[in-house]
């Protein structure tokens, strides 16, 4: 099943009629030279073309709501349907971003809401909900401690201590923050090296970029005595949000000793994934950093009737690294954000963390048991864990890669793989809080029969996938001829 | 215990099998200093019937108004079929497309964005979009620097001209990478580029233009003697542009006299994205195939699978942090995903003629406006020369509380300048789509008018 | 041309493959007296941008209000995920499964539905539905008279504590089937079936006896004894239930000695379908199995497929119009399908535990509300006994007149009974859903009391 | 792709939580005899599971919005997304059908506006919108002409004349309104054999039921001489909307000299079909009739801003037949039905019919090309056509229905098979005005593909379809050992 190019499906003249006004007014002030000379290359396909080539391409995905999606670090847990409608209301989806404060309170509401909830759980002092993704999130959190400690004169401090398992963004959002990357070895529990990270602290020192549980799928045993030497050299801490799932209500990045965190919303608060965003990077912060926060930030003053709700900007923080969006940042996912929060509630929110790690536990138990390799078989997992296939590559000439594509025909998507890069052969599999016993069982049935496949004829896992839209894709010939647009000229395709 | 799916059979067999007697041994790592946790200033959880009607009550409060606000977010007609196919949970719920055989979806229809934005603006290649019109612009700057080799100053030349808030992001963005941005002032009587403000930098070493076009104002630049006078001062010229105008404007691709503008950037709002508040909206990001792996972002490429077919793939991925690391092009990994598929059903039901008409009528809906309010005592145009959807007014009075009388009457009027630029105190950016009729246009003037003559009344 | 693709060239050649000169040729076997025509009272398309408009103002208009009033239809939650899913394109733009190997989904979404139905009433086979719970009830009397073929008498008891509408639609599309329609009175006190009125049919040949749970008063009628004198007297028992109340009321399977009702309907609207202004909802009808060959509307069953594989087809077939033609079960061919997705959906959400809170909440906030407002000086129950979640109230003034005074202070206080019953002048059917907090009937109790002190002041 | 039933995945005590109050409030008035006393058996699942598995089951459908669906009769067309979405706005949804009309006056606007609609694009005095399908709308309409001959005391007047190709809901509609049903036969040209017709009326005559253009997919030429025959013996000439795309705004039924009609707006008002249903059967009626309409139908009192809606009761329309649902019918339905009309218009309905038109010749003409049998080669189509397979079926063994199960695989649904009954190995093509011409070149494709398969190998037609979510059923065998819901304690599929 595949589906030709919307390009290739239209006419000269065809049109969705009543997607656009009536008439053409003439336009005849428009100088000629400044003037469209050329085509509009957009599609000329019917209401109904566009209707069903677009619900037939979204059948070619899986997505959580029609597939188990343990992908590693991505959090694709349960999207609640109420949080997209009410997002939705005609109210909120209306209103322009200038329009005036008075007539925005309802939403406001809801956004310093979020903040406050947002607050509570992190343990933080303060949040900021502008940052538009999560590797925004980081360079606003990062770009405030570049301006805490150029604040106090210490422009020196340009070093941003990174653990060599971070999140690629880490150390690619410290170089966009004019800082220099120094890596962390990780030792053989798969906690940071405290040796090498005391050695490594100096007065150069600005910060340390961690996530708690970290990629490795264990919980820092050590955050307390990393957040004493990181502060003890006069640097500071921030939190990647990424793994927030694995400790929501139950742990706070605040009561660790980080100075700056930031939240993947669309990870702990459910926003859409959306097939690759938006995303949202909402950010937290200690008090000595609260005058750095980026604006606009939601304020209140007054109480009961009389409270009213603003937007803070220079003149309220005029030390802000200031505006990093055009307007508010991707205020709908806030708003499903939100609604995430009060279904959840303060209960709820630590059930998160709880029921996340359940989940995880038992799949590692269960594929240990079955006679997988865990990459730290006597740690807690937390909310997600790593399986190493290194044994089957060396056994059965299978790969990760082989083994993950032949989960796709089983009706699985596969695990994270080959991340993080200091385990070979490695799947970073997290289930969230929100699949069944059965799901994970089934899911370990799976996996034990792709290794009897293995055993019996590899050929099937590398051949894999065979039942879906499409086989395996050549992405060396792709990178190297690239065909990023389609030319309805030279395409044979047609 | 929402969307918790577990009994408490399961909950006792599941730690049976890990070996742990409670779900709270299952944290016994951790410091116990840190496992004691309150949550006082959380609301405790509460029902989707609860929660339906509380956000109903908060958006009625948010409902109304006539919007003659523009500034960089436009209110359009969105089809409805756009955000019922995009919110299709296979779009909805799903994650960037790793595993491409499992991910068609999305990535066709990013392929086909990236098409559209192309044939849109006349470039050769497109991302899959970044996160909003002003990011697209501090990337686009460091993606100057990067491209521009010949260039050692790192000085981008930004016009005043451009939207305040894309300039400001620009620099914050930018704070930590020694870019040198200089201000080039506009021409008072027609709120263009000031040519000789810009000549001040002719034959010094200049990395990137950046070009406007409409510009802050709603105003149309010399687009072609712009990008020339970049290209012949060695630098890249780098394109703002509003996607809708480009129905009627020349394609940057095509400006000037020699290939056009280097990279274009630009807010995709008002193509199917809703007001919202202010989000999420998507960041377009064209270029000139030569700088293509100078270029943040994600890309979309064809490619063929086992069988021959067709298909498409994440290409061009070594550019990316989570390959290069420190040394990638961006730290940017996720796209707009939802707002790009909801962008591409939306031009799919628009077409090239669908939006012309839209866009033909937002300017002659904004002329037919600035005709009747200029028609009042007082009111007349800032800057002459030509326009698209939207222009100053100045007014015989502060304009905040102007738009303030406004608002009371229900006319959301636009957005007052003077806090955004000196010399523009009592103006007003205006701006009327082509969701304004006829009755629109006469209720702001109506109410202009008497915000006006209650505020020329002797008290 | 909305929604028409063609374009002026494919209509040139398609008209050449036809060998055709105009589109009107195409219609040239029809006389010409009939193809002159002007439709000038129909006004011109419009764009979708003008019809939202348009329909976000009507619908403006109509929103607000507190609504007690239940009378068959009732405000209840419906969790987001119903809708959203079934308004998927799979679901709403298919037809009738007369594919079974394309329709998979429909069809085990109806299978699903008769499950869901027959474990809430109790009953054996449930169908497919119908259009909606009064058409249900005329379906089930004519049901019962092909069933029982012991009767001749075609001699139908419809108790007057069942829903006027219902009564009415039951009698008019009976109205050319001989059927005799006895009314059988209520009992002043209790508001149930008097069993005297009904011995007064003991020992005759009776069809069919109607019984209604709760019945129109929201009172609970006796069940056990009525349906055990309904089977003591050779006639069929037709339940008429609220499915919402079957999570805490007796199973119609399982009424009085023997097995239970022999045929149950109701209204389904509760599960899943807004109130809408009226509809769609849809008619549930549940049989005893032995009856399942006189049921009426279309019926899904799992089958098995060529490689064995279970699956879900249309059965039973021969019963209906398209085979039997004019002696069909019924002239019925459509369900509610849309409605029956939505159904299944609400089901499988709410789930067992999920339906009884609803229903209790629903049965505490109806008490709670009667026990406000019967505070109210002047204010009675008219019956007493057990209810659901409505009952009557007696009101001292006219009830038209409270009511409209109540809507002017945005409370829907129920529905006035005087048209509907001799000697219920003065008294309101009210309801309370679980939609309603502490807070909203505070709000009608404040309200009442304020129109009943305004009323009874002075002139 | 199979799904297991929604029961096979719950587990006891597995809840939704979200969907419930939060609380179960304690109800101890309801006598012990009356309460609950077993198993409510609905599913115990997550609200995830319930998405999934929906979503899921959603995926194998073929839908107009994801195949070309040319089911004869039945008008699967294009449904506008907008219908659904402003039917939607919570100010429609929420209103209570008792609640005043005072409180409704928007909604009633738009219906009483419909009906004004309905009433000059089929030329008749005025419009009911209560029947809550075609089959309902029938049963009004025929139970009206009772109702007349009956007003006049022509209590003797019980036959009505069916055409033996009508739909199977029209005898079936008479038998139900206490009619005789008269059956009259076709002549060789797909008309009314009209000299069976004279023979046949009498002054028993109630009237006749009739779809013009016929499910012979031709115009009965004869109309105007068939309502003078009828009309001249005391009869009344019902019209059955079935296929009044195919003269939508271009011939209107009163002009043809009928007394009542019904409409299938899911058909030529493009309501959904939503898998069978809700449909609607509004009505439409000649003078002499009005009086006889069913209620509620809405009126108006006042104009401009004085205009109020209101509903039409027993009170104004005494000789009403009544009731036939409990409120107003398919309310929400007629409000997409309405929806769609002001979007198309008056040119736009007038185009539904010459485009409907077009389509369905085209289509004909390509098939005729291509060597397939049309039932009627020498009349114009209509809005739909016939071809008969019988030659294939003699020449190669192979049914219509095996034609119709192949082209599943090829992407198409089938068109409606075996009816009307009257052409042996019948495929009954509506294509709609919707579809691009290049689809119905695809499917010409298709058929030309099939009969070559036919030729070479007759099996592939008899095994298919081979590429769906299942294989061909033993219908059968379904209908004899019934098994019409799940049964958790006997059943083997879990």
């Amino acid at each position: 099943m595949t589906e030709q190019l919307i390009f290739e499906r239209g006419q000269p003249g065809r049109r969705a009629h009543a997607q656009a006004p009536r008439q053409a007014p003439a336009v005849d002030d428009i100088p000629d030279a400044l003037a469209r000379d050329s085509d509009i290359g957009l599609p000329e396909v019917s209401e109904m073309d566009v209707v069903r080539h677009y619900t037939r391409l979204s059948q070619l995905n899986f997505s959580i709501d029609t597939h188990f999606y343990p992908l590693g670090s991505c959090t694709m847990k349960h999207n609640p349907r109420a949080c997209n409608t009410l997002a939705s209301l005609p109210g909120f989806l209306d209103r322009h971003p200038l329009a005036p404060a008075s007539h925005g309170q309802g939403q406001m509401c809801c956004l310093y809401e979020l903040q406050e909830i947002l607050t509570e759980v992190t343990g933080m002092d303060k949040c900021s909900l502008t940052p538009m993704a999560g590797a925004q999130g980081e360079f606003t959190g990062v770009a405030m401690i570049k301006a805490y400690h150029d604040h106090r004169g210490d422009h020196h401090r340009d070093e941003i201590l990174v653990p060599d398992a971070a999140h690629g963004t880490n150390p690619a959002t410290a170089t966009m923050c004019g800082c220099r990357v120094i890596e962390l070895p990780t030792d053989a529990d798969g906690d940071v090296d405290i040796a090498a990270l005391r050695e490594k602290v100096s007065e150069r020192t600005a910060g340390i970029m961690l996530t708690n549980p970290s990629t490795l799928g264990v919980f820092e045993q050590d955050i307390l005595e990393i957040a004493d030497i990181v502060h003890g050299a006069g640097g500071l801490l921030y939190y990647d949000g990424a793994n927030l799932n694995a400790i929501l209500g139950k742990i706070r990045p605040g009561d660790m000793g980080f100075d700056v965190i930031h939240m993947n919303l669309h990870k702990t608060f459910s926003t859409p994934h959306g097939g690759g965003g938006p995303g949202s990077g909402a950010l937290g912060v200690g008090s000595h950093l609260r005058k750095f926060m980026p604006i606009p930030t939601i304020g209140r003053r007054g109480d009961g009737a009389e409270t009213r709700y603003y937007w803070m900007t220079e003149a309220d923080l005029p030390h802000t690294i200031g505006r990093l969006s055009a307007f508010m940042g991707n205020t709908g996912v806030l708003m499903r954000a939100y609604i995430y929060a009060r279904l959840l509630g303060r209960d709820g929110m630590t059930r998160v963390a709880e029921y996340a790690t359940l989940n995880s536990n038992y799949l590692m138990a269960r594929l240990k048991d079955a006679g997988f390799e865990v990459a730290f078989p006597d740690r807690r997992a937390s909310h997600e864990f790593i399986v190493t296939l290194k044994r089957e590559k060396s056994q059965f000439g299978v790969t990760a890669a082989d083994f993950a594509k032949r989960l796709l025909d089983y009706g699985f998507h596969a695990p994270t793989i080959y991340f993080p890069l200091l385990v070979p052969e490695c799947f970073l599999i997290e289930p969230t809080e929100t699949e069944s016993r059965e799901t994970l069982d089934a899911f370990v049935e799976a996996m034990v029969a792709i290794r009897e496949e293995a055993r019996a004829d590899p050929e099937t896992l590398r051949q894999a996938p065979t039942s879906l839209p499409a086989r395996r894709f050549d992405e060396v010939a792709a990178a190297k001829r690239l065909d990023l647009a389609y030319d309805a000229g030279s395409s044979a395709a047609a | 215990m929402p969307f918790i799916p577990h009994t408490e059979a399961d909950v006792r067999d599941m730690l049976a099998v890990i070996g742990a007697e409670t779900i709270d041994d299952l944290f016994d790592e951790i410091d116990p200093r840190l496992r004691n946790v309150s949550l006082d200033a959380i609301p405790e959880g509460a029902s989707e019937q609860e929660i339906t009607r509380l956000m109903r009550e908060r958006a009625g409060r948010d409902e109304g108004g006539l919007c003659f606000i523009g500034a960089g977010a436009y209110e359009h007609h969105i089809p409805a079929a756009v955000w019922e196919i995009t919110t299709r949970g296979e779009f909805y719920s799903a994650y960037t497309p790793y595993q491409p055989e499992a991910s068609q979806g999305t990535l066709q229809v990013v392929y086909e964005y990236q098409t559209m934005m192309c044939g849109l603006t006349g470039m050769d290649v497109s991302n899959a979009s970044l996160y909003d019109g002003a990011s697209a612009l501090a990337e686009a700057v460091l993606m100057a620097v990067r491209a521009n080799r010949k260039s050692k100053s790192r000085r981008v030349l930004l016009p005043k001209s451009v939207h305040p808030f894309y300039r400001q992001v620009a620099r914050n963005i930018c704070a930590n990478q020694a870019i040198d941005f200089e201000v080039v002032d506009f021409d008072a009587e027609h709120g263009t580029v000031d040519r000789a403000a810009l000549d001040r930098w002719a034959g010094e070493d200049v990395t990137a233009l950046v070009i406007p076009q409409p510009n802050f104002f709603g105003a149309l630049e010399d687009v072609d003697a712009l990008t020339d006078w970049a290209h012949d001062n060695g630098a890249l010229a780098i394109g703002v542009v509003n996607p809708m105008s480009l129905a009627l404007l020349k394609a940057p691709g095509r400006w000037g006299g020699g290939d056009g503008a280097d990279i274009v950037v630009g807010e995709g709002q008002p193509l199917g994205a809703p007001l919202a508040g202010g989000g999420p909206y998507f960041g377009l990001l064209c270029c000139r195939k030569k700088h293509v792996r100078q270029m943040p972002g994600r890309v979309v490429g064809r490619a063929l699978d086992a069988d021959g077919c067709d298909g498409y793939v994440l290409t061009l991925q070594p550019r990316e942090q989570h390959i290069r690391r420190s040394k990638a092009t961006s730290n940017i990994c996720t796209n707009q995903g939802l707002l790009v598929t909801a962008a591409t059903i939306h031009m799919s039901l628009l077409g090239p003629e669908g939006l012309r008409r839209t866009a033909a009528t937002c300017a002659a809906n904004t002329r037919a406006l600035v005709e009747r309010l200029t028609a009042i005592d007082g009111v007349s145009r800032v800057f002459d020369g030509p326009y698209f959807h939207e222009t100053v007014l100045r007014l015989p009075m502060a304009a905040d509380a102007a738009l303030e009388a406004l608002a009371e009457r229900g006319v959301f009027g636009g957005l007052a300048l003077a806090d955004h630029y000196d010399g523009l105190n009592d103006t007003v950016l205006v701006c009327a789509t082509e969701t304004k009729t006829a009755g629109d246009l006469d209720a702001y003037a109506e109410a202009l008018a008497a915000v006006l003559e209650t505020h020329a009344a002797p008290a």
